[in-house]
């Protein structure tokens, strides 16, 4: 009944609605999958893929902050191969379009990386990490200085033959900057925003909470920073912008339509509530009803209609 | 594993530090919850504290179709648990990771269980488990204090109970580890004997050293800061021996939190 | 009793302790000293000084998000005279010390108002707002290029007569340059952080919730970041540094002398509970205690002793 | 003005959104409330949501030394506010701002009271204190339908009551401006008469069009949204005619809520 008015579009790829998990917090969706029917979702963004698997950083790994939460996991994965051998077969049966969230060290595994993912059955997309402030050398470079953003988006897009959106780090001084530089080097659109980079001490230890010492921010208290970095670059742009941070009702997701977002992920909120997705989607008429729009397509970038 | 929202029948003080909470839940028990099996418990409708606290069944009534948790109020999240009342309604997500093997233990076999502080509760759905097999227990406790001790007299009804506390006040004075004694290890070398250990890591790391080199055969379970609860995160791993587990590591709420004490690199 | 254990010392300025408003969140003192004596803080910041009296931003200008909230005030300030003629004189009763916060477009408005008011009777100290996301031209420029900052502190350094504290803003890709490059530049001490930049959308209107669409996101959301950003400068700079975001207990105060804190501002946390700060006051000694720690000076930077 | 811990009475239900909430409170009575004047209510104890809330004062009664609240359930922070039950104690922060003034209406003259939906509570409290003055009054509400309709009957006691709703399931149909007759003009401009309005802007601007180039004398009581709720945040200021106030603004919080219906730039 309502199938229809949840359609959006992410270029050429068709969602039956826009609500997908956010990379790294489904995993590869076989645990959700136990409480629900993943076929309902719009897409599945599942978990960082890197060449070699990743041990990842040393636990503690998480944190709790006001209304948000740390994580250091530090790209925990069992490499690309062992991706597209034992996951995404498996993910295929929900006939959902997966979206692969590629990363690496070098721009060589990321163009190596991206190559196979995007040959692998099923992809239907690659979100290219630039931008995971838990790793120490590589990703983070990338996700902060235009240039190098630029010459691995091309690189990444060279070598993939599926659509390539890029994820944009918060913790930059010009948001913008990185964005038009993607979009010039060949990006199919935009996944914003990753973690902004925070820390906890523990008092009892005097001692920072995490091992990594510092980790990424996610959760509602980052949501007004997504929400203004997603409108600054919707009017600078124009390819589209899956959003993102501290999604956790469908009013939230409404809000994140306005700034410039055409389809959006949900991360913390899967944590909190794991039936949050489902949730969302089956709530989202009413809010839609509540706004007098007919098709939530029709509500993306609308917040910059000022007058 | 699911989620259910459960109804509240009591939260009480056992100690300054200590609660006991029992709710009722006909959907929990259908799902057969088994010993060392914790459930994630939303503490808060709101945004603030945010994540779930996991916390062990420590009893299940499945006459009355109720459950125990005994949590201790330390941060946020338990303050906020404390506050619940009678007929509140609880949002918990389980039973979540495996629970205690029990499979291989024999009748007339020996089993000794250790726990400290908050690592206690859990062991005593164990306990009961383990009795009705006709398991005879040790049970080695260990508290900072007498004023902070809690289910000494219940478990003293399903096994031997010794008591070690920090200052001395009940018991001997020291940790679980210091009532491992010359006796309690014989009986362990006993082929089928098994132990099990909960309790703050250290305490698990100094149970590990001691037995490590012998042939004894036992199980601990571990604690790690969660967010999912359910194994999508990968944000509670702890190394593996990769001769066990090529991985090199587990997730504590999907593949835990009991693992065998050989496996783990604490 | 506890006066001695909770002293600081930001350069040669002592205090009694180290518990102040942050600026633009207490006025001048006026509204709050009639809840309570305001001698009691270990200083005063006020709110933003320009050179002529400002209007500041239309409303809306405030707008809540989860455990945080935006303002878009814009800098609304009676202008360098009148606080110099009728607010500074009114409140060095308190016999506190008073830190004027000075803004500005330019930076010869900058350098005018700096020298105008390090020269007023009572005033200990400037901080100098080169971060202010709330206003179109100027501030906040300085606040995102190290060489503009460097330029900005140091002719401010050479038209006070009293230490100069930088301001620092957390939307900036590295907040380690722009704390070394003030440094070099002569500064005093440092103040972190300012606001994130966030917004809000309402859905009944489809437009921002503020009238200037965009604003500074302060409150508990923000404090892992502060932390953070306080904890990477800390170990760069040899300078003192005030920490702010969010602070709303004592526990917070103590996670922000382990960061690096020399002392705290607090903002926001008025709002929720006008009697905060003296609250606070009070209460740190008990912490201190838990910590073990007798005087809260020790603390400082002590989060980075890892081993 | 003070941080005021009060004990609620009783919260219940006027309409679908509508709710009362009566507390009790010494404290805040010893400090004389008066009409027109506000509270700022922490709706929680948590940091969601974080700010208070403004709520005028609806209505106080000196002898049980009681003070009622009518509040509209819209968003959060009223949605907790409507969980409050019995017994629970109330944060507040008052009483703020400058109420309606008074001190110039004598025996004899007119009042009109102009009220639009959440903006006709405060009214009351005004129309009792005027009419211990002896004040006819006439009272002009709007509504959105019958439906929503509230305080009708309360305001009948105090007053000669005419109804305006959207719909006309009540009254005629239109807005409280609709209900502005000549008749009712000519009253006004009698010397003394004032008139006095709180309820959504577009209203508060209607009727200063209305009256702007009359004689007429007149209060309004604004919104704005607000942080500290006592003039050090200036989040709340108002644009003001600079020939009344050089400074161009004031704050609603502080200065307000109430002012001359001539000095403000809606
Ligand atoms: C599998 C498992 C079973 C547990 N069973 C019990 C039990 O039966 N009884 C009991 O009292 N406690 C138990 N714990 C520990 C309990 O989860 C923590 O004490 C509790 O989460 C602390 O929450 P807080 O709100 O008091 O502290 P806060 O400091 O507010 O917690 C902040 C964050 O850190 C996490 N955290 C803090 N301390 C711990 C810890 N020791 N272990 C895991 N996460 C932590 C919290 O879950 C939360 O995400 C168990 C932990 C695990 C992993
Ligand atoms: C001086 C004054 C007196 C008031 N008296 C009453 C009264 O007696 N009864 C009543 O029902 N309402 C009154 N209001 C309006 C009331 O404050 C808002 O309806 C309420 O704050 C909305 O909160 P919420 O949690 O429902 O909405 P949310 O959307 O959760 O509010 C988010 C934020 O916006 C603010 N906000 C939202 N709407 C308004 C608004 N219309 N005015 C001011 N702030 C707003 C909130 O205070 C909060 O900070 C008064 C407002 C003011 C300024
Ligand atoms: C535990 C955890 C793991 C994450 N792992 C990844 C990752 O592997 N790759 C990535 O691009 N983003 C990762 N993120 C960031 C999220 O995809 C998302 O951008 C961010 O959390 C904001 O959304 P949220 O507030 O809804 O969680 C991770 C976030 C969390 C909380
Ligand atoms: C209403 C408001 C007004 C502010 N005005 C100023 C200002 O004039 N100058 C300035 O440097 N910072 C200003 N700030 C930022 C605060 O001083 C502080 O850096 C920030 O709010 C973080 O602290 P908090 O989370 O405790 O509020 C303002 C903040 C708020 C909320
Ligand atoms: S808590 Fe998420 S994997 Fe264990
Ligand atoms: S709300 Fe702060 S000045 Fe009015």
């Amino acid at each position: 009944m309502s199938g229809n008015r949840l359609k959006v579009q992410l270029g050429n790829l068709e969602l039956q609605n826009p609500i997908m998990p956010a990379s790294g917090c489904f995993g590869f969706g076989r645990e959700y999958s136990q409480l629900y029917d993943l076929s309902q979702l719009g897409a599945v963004i599942v978990k960082a893929t890197t060449l070699e698997s990743r041990l990842g950083n040393n636990t503690p790994r998480l944190a709790e902050t006001p209304a948000g939460m740390l994580n250091s996991i530090g790209l925990q994965n069992p490499g690309v191969n062992a991706v597209i051998e034992e996951e995404l077969p498996w993910l295929e049966q929900f006939h959902v379009p997966i979206i692969v969230n590629v990363a690496g060290t070098m721009t060589e595994d990321y163009v190596e990386v991206a190559e196979r993912i995007s040959k692998a059955k099923g992809v239907s997309m690659i979100e290219l990490n630039i931008s995971c402030p838990n790793v120490k050398c590589g990703g983070i470079t990338f996700g902060t200085d235009p240039q190098t953003a630029y010459d691995l988006t091309k690189a990444v897009k060279e070598a993939s033959q599926v659509p390539v959106f890029v994820k944009l780090s918060p913790n930059v001084t010009d948001i913008v900057a990185m964005a038009k530089a993607v979009e010039e080097a060949g990006a199919d659109g935009l996944s914003m925003i990753n973690t902004l980079i925070g820390m906890r001490f523990d008092l009892k230890t005097k001692k920072p909470i995490l091992a990594n010492q510092v980790g990424g921010l996610s959760g509602p208290a980052i949501k007004p920073v997504a929400l203004r970095m997603i409108y600054e670059v919707y009017k600078q742009v124009s390819i589209p912008i899956i959003g993102m941070g501290g999604i956790s009702s469908a009013e939230d997701v409404a809000e994140f339509f306005l700034a410039g977002a055409s389809a959006v992920a949900i991360g913390t909120a899967n944590f909190v509530d794991p039936y949050v997705m489902p949730k969302i989607i089956n709530d989202l008429p009413r809010v839609l009803n509540q706004m007098g729009v007919e098709k939530i397509a029709d509500l993306t970038g609308e917040g910059w209609n000022l007058i | 594993m699911d989620q259910i929202t459960a109804r509240i029948i009591t939260n009480e003080k056992l100690t300054e530090e200590i609660y006991q909470l029992v709710f009722y839940s006909p959907e929990l028990i259908e799902q057969k919850p088994v010993p060392g099996q914790f459930l994630h418990v939303r503490v808060s409708e709101h945004l603030e504290p945010l994540l779930r606290r996991p916390i062990s069944i420590h009893d299940i009534d499945h006459h009355l179709m109720q459950c125990t948790l005994i949590y201790r109020v330390g941060g946020k999240g338990t303050q906020f648990l404390r506050e619940k009342r009678e007929g509140d309604s609880l949002d918990i997500l389980g039973p979540l990771g495996n629970g205690f093997p029990m499979e291989e233990i024999n009748e007339g076999e020996q089993v000794v269980l250790l726990g400290g502080g908050v690592g206690i509760p859990p062991l005593y759905y164990l306990a009961k488990e383990l009795v009705k097999k006709e398991i005879p227990l040790t049970i080695l406790l260990g508290y900072n204090s007498k004023e902070h001790s809690f289910l000494i007299k219940k478990f003293s009804q399903v096994g031997e109970v010794n008591i070690a506390t920090m200052d001395g006040t009940e018991g001997i004075k020291g940790t679980v580890v210091d009532l491992i004694t010359d006796y309690l290890n014989e009986k362990l070398l006993q082929t089928g004997s098994t132990f099990y250990a909960c309790g703050p890591t250290p305490m698990l790391k100094a149970i590990q050293n001691e037995w490590l080199d012998t042939p004894i055969n036992g199980y601990l379970s571990l604690e790690e800061r969660m967010g999912c609860g359910i194994g999508a995160c990968y944000g509670c791993v702890i190394k593996v021996d990769t001769m066990i587990d090529p991985k090199g590591y587990k997730k504590i709420c999907q593949e835990g939190p009991v693992f065998s004490f050989r496996e783990v690199l604490l």
